[in-house]
């Protein structure tokens, strides 16, 4: 037990010391809230940073707690949790500081921060679960730490969003608990990584098991805003734009998403999914919501509910990824984890400025913004290029990958997919970017609240560049080891040679 | 073991000496009293607790007596759970009505507070079925005491009508007693247990007890006087009541279940408590959806919560022993994490309505920005009861529902499921409410941090439980004839 | 290493320039920085000039491991490109002077420059797809820079058809990419796995109609004669001479060629190719618009390079040789239509320049992209020389006759301009920048030859007048034809985009249909509209017309005579 | 027929009896006196019993019925303060029917 094995649960307490402490703060304390948050955040990082160094020397920090007789709680940080943990943990640092910026001035800011906090312990935990049982803990947790924030505004329309929220989530989390319980009931605790055990289970009970796969993955697939269930997304646009941000890129969708990778890859295993036919019906589904998230957004007039939909296309790229069986798809899959999260959060962000500083959130009052507010509006054009799929923003990469891992998996069809929803991406983003830069502006701004400055106040701003800057980064030296390409790669590798 | 070393004879006399003494001393006494008391109740619990840990099941006879006539007690691995569990969730709740109290001039709680608590250690430490009984039956004055407390009608009706029902069900829980003795001639449970033979006068018996019980417990379709007597009581009252009164018949009824096989004997019965629990699960979830007061939610989610625990007899079968034992610790834990999480509930609540000032759902707007840790305190409960993770509830929830799997009776996950949906929906309502931004009534009074905190212990205690769900269940296994009973 | 570090600069100096230009402190002097971002790749195709030597820059761990490089061929577009480009940000800075948007337009400027010199230096398919699409979006800012009406329509269709030319390209990419057995990303490998590849005719349709898009051919040429007018003329000067070749050298880069005989795809390149050349040339002649005319007159031109690789399918072996006459023919194009669009600026300006110099710098180019002068007369005699040596019956005759196309459209573009400079309003003042620009890019593209024309053995004609009248004959006939068409007016013209006014109310994105931009294209959807008459000429005229018109035919006859008779000896 | 088996009838009857009023009436001073009839007709039950052991009475037995008695006695006097409370509090000498379910 050398120090590195208490790292996981580190990661973990950082952001749930520092909920409690929130939660304990008065209101008007909010100096001092701040420095809380991003101290948390930024504590957080350099654990992550030493959990990187300790898993690329190949020994992964476990934590172990048994709940109950042969149901363990165990916190583990092989590679694919830190992708996950990575993306949320500096994502976080972010979305703090402009939710900071954000609420400047706005009520119950301690009650927002301290879910706010919460709601990132349990992607954590969700990132570094070591078997289903955690994973469920941490997912159901999430559940419970956002629905404060989808309804903090607190009017009528959050309360309902919120209820949309929870009756979508609070189902799938029931359908996952049944997944999950029944595994366990036929093969008890089976930790992540261990697809011996579940091949053995197949062997004896194949279409029971074909069942539980099924349930796990509609039970992960509400989160992941998977074609039947996507209708809280667009729905739970109400939240504020942090929110938004942090639900749409990181916690909630992601965590479908990264549920999904962990039931293919490190439960059921991908050879056996493959083999038992699992993975084909997840790429049709996956590929039908691409286009018709895309197709919806298409029709939306509402920034952020465009972006929604543009979400629930995106984030099921993920899907198709994992559902494409090689290894190229399985880093496209991977790598859009990240990459999506990082352009997303930056969209969002932008529209929030938008929102925020001129009171735009209406698609045609973009016209003329460009000049108006041009660094908020480069970092919209840098994310809006990623999801066409530009290079070298790292959208594209992602892209590639999961065209080639098409190929090698023969599903040619699936390139196809992939082009109709970058062409619909093309015309759904395109012309918004065109209003932006080239049309003169209509009148005046809708509610100009900052007058006095060029752009959106600095602490919108810079979260919205660096995580613009981030996402051409993520494209641009891709093929370096320490880009989320070559962490995706590395973890196939370790996948596929298993 | 002599009365000096064992903590078992301090946890009767204690609480029954603190009741003759907080009547006979001057009100502004009565509280640090108690406080002393609470102390030794918390040392001598977590003693036995120590005890029955290291040295196995403890048999005690109070004065040397032996049974029949003495007042023969035993503490093992069940027992001492609840003792545990009492002490905590009583001494939350004592100190939380003690600034409560203060608030609001009442002294005379005390002595009522104490009798309670003597009558429930009395009855999880009883060996013999007399004892029960007459646990039962001090317990019930207690309890119908502490109703009437608040002496407003509604708190008086509910006392009357909770005192009736209660008295019924002691009788004929007395009356099983006395068929039983009359067909064995003994009233020990162990002796019982050993010369047990299934005779009519024995079914008769068992069905009038359990009868008994059942009612005194308020399983569904006797559960009618519970919700007024639970929402009508003052806070820490009705967390009392909801958190261990309820528990004290539920326990007996467990232990005549198991220590006398009826689940071996009589399995379609069991089926049918199994039916009534998922009622109650469906009936109790629906009508707090329908409530308007917040207590009363509260209320009916323990009649709903009942239910949850009452699915542990179908899956105590004789078939499947595993199955069983993970029914009997889910069930024990759903039990321990209702109290925990309903007493915290009902503090959270009653807070939130001394802030308001007004008992409905619809003066709750913008709590949960005026006080959020209070809100946070009722949210931690509420994700206990609704059995989400990480809580005890869940865990609980997890092991029925594991249990069900392995014995094969999948309905149960059915219910389970709708179960957790219904509470969910209920409890989320509250919350709604709470996040509302209506008109900005800032007419709030301000309670003290301490009595939120309390509150909030006894909710993050019952979300600990989800961590922590190994010690109670390790102890509830501890050998003893209870579990040589178990399948 | 200096190569390299050129290599570096020539994408990226650009990139830093349009950053600088968007500064306060810079907007002023943006032209100036528009100049001097050409300068690195200019100085890298200098120094390899008329060299075989390969130089290349290898980033590991750019994109997907980038690998820049510049051989002979690439060297011979960036030469023309860098040139082209300098030339038309001079004119521009005179252009824009009097321009509001002005710092937007060079901002936009600087990124598509840096587009279209790093395509041509990337030998990777992604670091290449980049650039691409980087100069294709950029470039759609240059097109509705006006924002006016057209140039907004332009602009929408100039997008959409981008788009899907980007999307085949993408397949393209992606089929290729795996043919390698997903192992490299390097274009010469992909176009030596393709044949191989069992995706491969669908792959090569893709490669033909994705880059097809910007290079004009017909189907996928409908942006260019809307984009082309409406931009501003030095925009539209680099789009026709520089950005259009991206799709030439697209092709040359990736199509395998060499490495695949396939009669069916030769012939499929080879009609499209005919196609636009003439095709182009007779909806061209219809045009309105002098910016137009030249337009098409690009699409036709780049029907020839097409016909060129058609052939290449035919006979694979040959490739070595032709590409390098290929590129010089590109050269060549590019320098004379950027000439030619520069004067279509120019034209206002007439009075401050001596008459004598203003005309021959109006038919120069004309000429010389007719094939009768300069590098024209090289590019052409070179181009057919080649293909005689395929031996591919009928290519050369119809390649010879293409020029028909060309003169009428040369012709109807001085034309017009002879009919702006009588009828227009007064004209402007004279503005050195432009004039500079403009005698320049004359002077290379009359040297071109000379200059760049190292490496191939371009043959004197002052020793073959008989070549001379061979290339001479078409041209006149031509003139004949255009003349007798002045004096019998056909009261017909194509709209610009000719089939797009078809289906035009289809391409509109979802909230561009507010009534602001509802009904714009429907004043000419229909494809051919007859107009009453305007612009008749004065019977007199038409008569010495007429006159002219029959002596010319005469000459051409003659001429025709006179080569046969060469033939036959 | 011996004296075990009429005792035990006479104290089932005396339960039904009250069972029959304690659910018939509504008035709660007649539903406490019901109560008190069960409560007899156990005690009879059980004096039953005390008689088998052929003239030898059980201790046992009886001092269960001493204290059920008491408890008895104590819980109709806890019952009867709270009728009284609630009469002056109401003035009826009901509950209101409305049962809270």
């Amino acid at each position: 037990m050398n120090w590195t094995d208490s790292l996981p649960l580190a990661v973990l307490m950082t952001s749930f010391l520092a909920a409690t402490i929130i939660f304990m703060l008065p209101e008007q304390k909010h100096i001092l809230r701040s420095t809380i948050n991003l101290g948390a955040a930024c504590i957080k990082i350099i654990l992550i940073i030493f959990l990187i160094q300790a898993v690329l020397q190949q020994n992964y920090p476990e934590v172990r707690l048994e709940v109950l007789p042969g149901l363990d709680l165990i916190l583990r940080a092989d590679s694919l949790a830190i992708l996950f943990a990575g993306l949320s943990s500096v994502l976080w640092l972010f979305t703090t500081l402009y939710a900071i910026g954000y609420l400047e001035n706005s009520p119950n800011r301690s009650r927002f921060f301290g879910y706010f906090s919460l709601c990132v312990a349990s992607t954590m935990g969700i990132s570094l679960a070591g078997n289903l049982f955690t994973f469920l803990i941490f997912y159901e947790l999430l559940t419970l730490s956002t629905y404060p924030l989808v309804v903090h505004r607190g009017n009528t329309a959050s309360i309902k969003a919120g209820r949309t929220y929870l009756i979508y989530t609070l189902t799938g989390g029931v359908v996952l608990l049944l997944g999950v319980a029944s595994l366990y009931a036929l093969g008890g605790d089976i930790a992540f990584g261990d697809i011996e055990r579940t091949a053995a289970l197949v062997g004896t009970w194949p279409e029971l098991m074909t069942i539980i796969f099924i349930l796990l993955i509609a039970g992960l697939g509400v989160k992941a805003a998977i074609f039947p269930f996507h209708g809280w997304l667009p729905t739970a646009m109400v939240a504020p734009a942090p929110v938004s941000a942090l639900l749409h890129a990181v916690a909630v969708v992601k965590a479908g998403a990264f549920g999904i990778v962990r039931v293919v890859y490190d439960i059921y295993g991908i050879e056996l999914s493959w083999q038992q036919g699992l993975l084909y019906p997840i790429a049709i589904i996956a590929s039908f919501t691409i286009l018709y998230g895309s197709w919806r957004a298409l029709q939306q007039i509402d920034i952020k509910k465009r972006l929604a939909f543009s979400t629930v296309s995106q984030v099921s790229y993920i899907l198709l990824g994992i559902s494409l069986f090689g290894p190229l798809g399985t880093i496209g899959g991977l790598v859009h984890l990240l990459h999506q999260g990082l352009m997303k959060v930056t969209l969002f962000f932008c529209a929030g400025n938008y929102a925020e500083t001129l009171g735009i959130h209406k698609i045609h009052e973009l016209d003329g913004v460009g000049q108006r507010m041009p660094f908020t509006s480069i970092a919209f054009t840098v994310g809006a290029m990623g999801m066409i799929g530009l290079p070298p923003v790292a959208g594209f990469i992602s892209k590639w990958y999961l065209g080639m891992g098409a190929l090698e998996a023969n599903m040619g069809w699936v390139i196809f997919i992939l082009i109709g929803s970058s062409l619909l991406n093309a015309a759904y983003f395109l012309p918004v970017l065109k209003r932006i830069w080239f049309n003169p502006q209509q009148g005046s701004w809708p509610h100009e609240r900052v007058s006095n400055c060029r752009d959106a106040i600095p602490l919108l701003l810079i979260p919205a560049l660096v995580t613009a800057s981030l996402s051409i980064a993520a494209g641009l030296f891709a093929s370096s080891i320490l880009s989320p390409l070559g962490w995706a790669e590395l973890i196939t590798l370790r996948e596929y040679l298993r | 073991m002599n009365m000096i070393l064992s903590p078992i004879p301090w946890l009767l006399v204690i609480p029954l000496a603190g009741a003759v003494l907080t009547m006979l001393i001057p009100l502004n006494w009565r509280s640090p009293a108690s406080m002393f008391g609470l102390l030794t109740q918390l040392l001598a619990s977590l003693l036995l607790g120590y005890q029955v840990s290291q040295y196995g099941t403890q048999i005690y006879a109070m004065a040397d007596w032996q049974a029949p006539l003495g007042i023969a007690l035993r503490a093992d691995g069940l027992a001492t759970l609840f003792i545990l569990m009492s002490s905590l969730v009583a001494t939350a709740c004592a100190l939380y009505a003690h600034l409560y109290l203060n608030l609001t001039k009442r002294g005379h709680f005390w002595p009522l507070l104490w009798f309670l608590w003597a009558s429930l250690n009395g009855i999880w430490l009883a060996a013999d079925t007399f004892n029960l009984y007459v646990g039962l039956e001090l317990l019930t004055f207690a309890a119908v005491g502490l109703v009437a407390f608040a002496s407003d009608e509604r708190s008086l009706e509910a006392s009357i009508r909770y005192l009736y029902a209660a008295l019924l069900g002691s009788m004929a829980y007395l009356l099983g007693v006395a068929l039983l003795y009359g067909a064995q001639g003994t009233l020990a449970m162990d002796s019982l247990a050993e010369t047990w033979h299934w005779g009519p006068t024995n079914q008769v018996a068992i069905t009038l007890i359990l009868g008994g019980l059942l009612l005194k417990t308020a399983v569904f379709p006797m559960h009618t006087w519970l919700p007024p007597a639970h929402g009508g009581a003052l806070t820490p009252v009705s967390a009392l009541l909801s958190a261990l009164v309820i528990k004290a018949s539920f326990y007996i009824l467990l232990r005549f279940w198991v220590e006398f096989e009826v689940y071996r004997h009589l399995p379609s019965l069991s089926q049918l408590l199994g039916v009534l629990g998922a009622g109650a699960i469906i009936w109790g979830g629906w009508m707090a959806l329908k409530q308007t007061h917040l207590k009363m939610v509260v209320a009916y989610s323990t009649v709903a919560q009942i239910g949850y625990i009452s699915l542990m007899f179908p899956l105590l079968t004789a078939e499947n022993s595993e199955a069983s034992l993970m029914a009997y610790h889910g069930g024990i834990l759903m039990l321990l994490a209702h109290a925990f999480a309903k007493a915290g509930m009902f503090l959270a609540a009653g807070n939130l309505i001394y802030c308001t000032g007004k008992p409905d759902l619809a003066s709750l707007a913008g709590m949960s920005r005026y006080r959020p840790l209070n809100i946070f305190a009722f949210g931690l409960a509420g994700v206990s009861l609704m059995g989400l993770p990480p809580s005890g509830g869940f865990n609980a929830k997890w092991l029925l529902l594991q249990s069900s799997f392995l014995s094969g009776q999948w309905w149960w996950i059915v219910v389970l499921l709708i179960g957790s949906l219904l509470s969910a929906a209920y409890i989320f309502r509250v919350f709604a409410y709470t996040y509302q931004e209506t008109e900005a009534t800032d007419s709030f009074r301000r309670p003290p941090i301490t009595i939120e905190l309390i509150a909030l212990c006894l909710s993050v205690a019952s979300i600990l439980l989800g961590f922590l769900s190994i010690w109670p269940v390790n102890v509830v296994s501890l050998p003893g004839p209870f579990m040589e009973a178990m399948p | 290493m200096i190569h390299s570090s050129l290599l570096l600069l020539t994408p990226i100096l650009p990139l830093i320039l349009a950053a600088l230009s968007g500064t306060p402190k810079f907007k002023a002097h943006a032209g100036k920085l528009a100049l001097i971002a050409v300068i690195p790749a200019f100085l890298l195709s200098l120094t390899h000039l008329g060299s075989n030597e390969i130089s290349w820059i290898e980033m590991p761990a750019l994109l997907m491991g980038s690998l820049w490089q510049i051989h002979p061929i690439a060297n011979t577009f960036l030469l023309f490109t860098s040139v082209l480009w300098f030339f038309s940000a001079l004119y521009a800075i005179g252009y824009l002077q009097a321009d509001k948007r002005s710092s937007r337009f060079w901002i936009l400027w600087l990124l598509t420059l840096s587009g279209n010199l790093g395509l041509l230096i990337s030998a990777d398919i992604i670091s290449f797809y980049g650039f691409f699409a980087f100069m294709t979006f950029a470039g759609y800012g240059l097109v509705i820079h006006t924002g006016k009406k057209p140039a907004l329509r332009a602009g929408r269709i100039y997008l959409v058809m981008a788009i899907i030319g980007e999307m085949l390209i993408l397949t393209a990419l992606f089929l290729g990419s795996a043919a390698t057995g997903h192992t490299s990303i390097i274009a010469q490998d992909i176009a030596s796995a393709i044949p191989e590849s069992n995706h491969l005719n669908l792959i090569l349709f893709c490669l033909f109609f994705g880059f097809g898009v910007k290079a004009g051919i017909p189907l996928m040429h409908l942006w260019l004669p809307l984009a082309h007018p409406v931009a501003p003329t030095p925009a539209s000067a680099v789009l026709s001479g520089a950005m259009i070749k991206a799709g030439l050298f697209a092709w040359i880069s990736l199509l395998p060629l060499g490495y695949l005989h396939s009669s069916a795809w030769g012939m499929m390149f080879i009609s499209f190719g005919f196609l636009a050349a003439f095709g182009a040339g007779i909806v061209g002649i219809l045009q309105q618009a002098p910016k137009a005319v030249l337009a098409y007159s690009s699409i036709s031109q780049m029907g020839l390079m097409t016909v060129t690789l058609g052939c290449l399918f035919l006979k694979p072996d040959m490739t070595p040789i032709m590409l390098p006459l290929l590129a010089f023919f590109a050269l060549h194009h590019a320098l004379v239509k950027g000439a030619l669009f520069l004067s279509v600026g120019i034209n206002a300006q007439y009075k401050s320049i001596p008459p004598l110099l203003f005309q021959i710098g109006l038919f120069v180019p004309a000429l010389s992209l007719i094939g009768l002068m300069g590098s024209g007369l090289q590019g052409k005699l070179l181009l057919k020389e080649g293909l005689y040596a395929l031996q591919i019956p009928g290519i050369v005759t119809l390649v010879t006759f293409s020029a028909l196309a060309t003169t009428g459209l040369m012709f109807r573009f001085l034309w017009l301009l002879k009919g702006e400079r009588e009828h227009s309003q007064p004209a402007t003042q004279a503005d050195s920048y432009m004039q500079m620009a403009w005698a320049g890019l004359l002077v290379v593209g009359l040297l071109a030859t000379s200059l760049f024309g190292t490496g191939l053995e371009s043959k004197n004609l002052i020793h073959y007048p008989m070549e001379y009248i061979g290339m001479l004959w078409v041209p006149v006939i031509g003139l004949a034809c255009a003349l007798w068409f002045v004096a019998h007016p056909l009261n017909v013209s194509i709209p610009q985009g000719d089939l797009v006014v078809l289906f035009e109310h289809r391409l509109r994105f979802p909230e561009q249909s507010n009534p602001t931009q509802a009904n714009e294209s429907t004043d000419n959807v229909a494809l051919v509209d007859w107009k009453d008459k305007d612009q008749q000429p004065s019977p007199s005229a038409s008569i010495e017309i007429f006159s002219r018109s029959h002596v010319a035919a005469l000459l051409g006859v003659l001429l025709l005579v006179a080569n046969l008779i060469v033939w036959l000896y | 027929m011996d004296t075990n088996l009429i005792f035990t009838l006479g104290g089932i009857g005396l339960c039904g009896l009250g069972l029959f009023g304690f659910i018939y009436h509504c008035h709660l001073l007649r539903r406490l006196i019901a109560f008190n009839l069960i409560g007899n007709g156990t005690f009879l039950i059980m004096v039953g019993f005390a008689q088998r052991g052929q003239g030898v009475t059980d201790h046992v037995i009886q001092a269960l019925v001493l204290t059920g008695i008491v408890v008895a006695v104590s819980a109709t006097a806890l019952a009867l303060v709270l009728i009284r409370r609630w009469f002056h509090l109401k003035g009826s000498t009901q509950l209101p029917e409305d049962d809270a379910s």
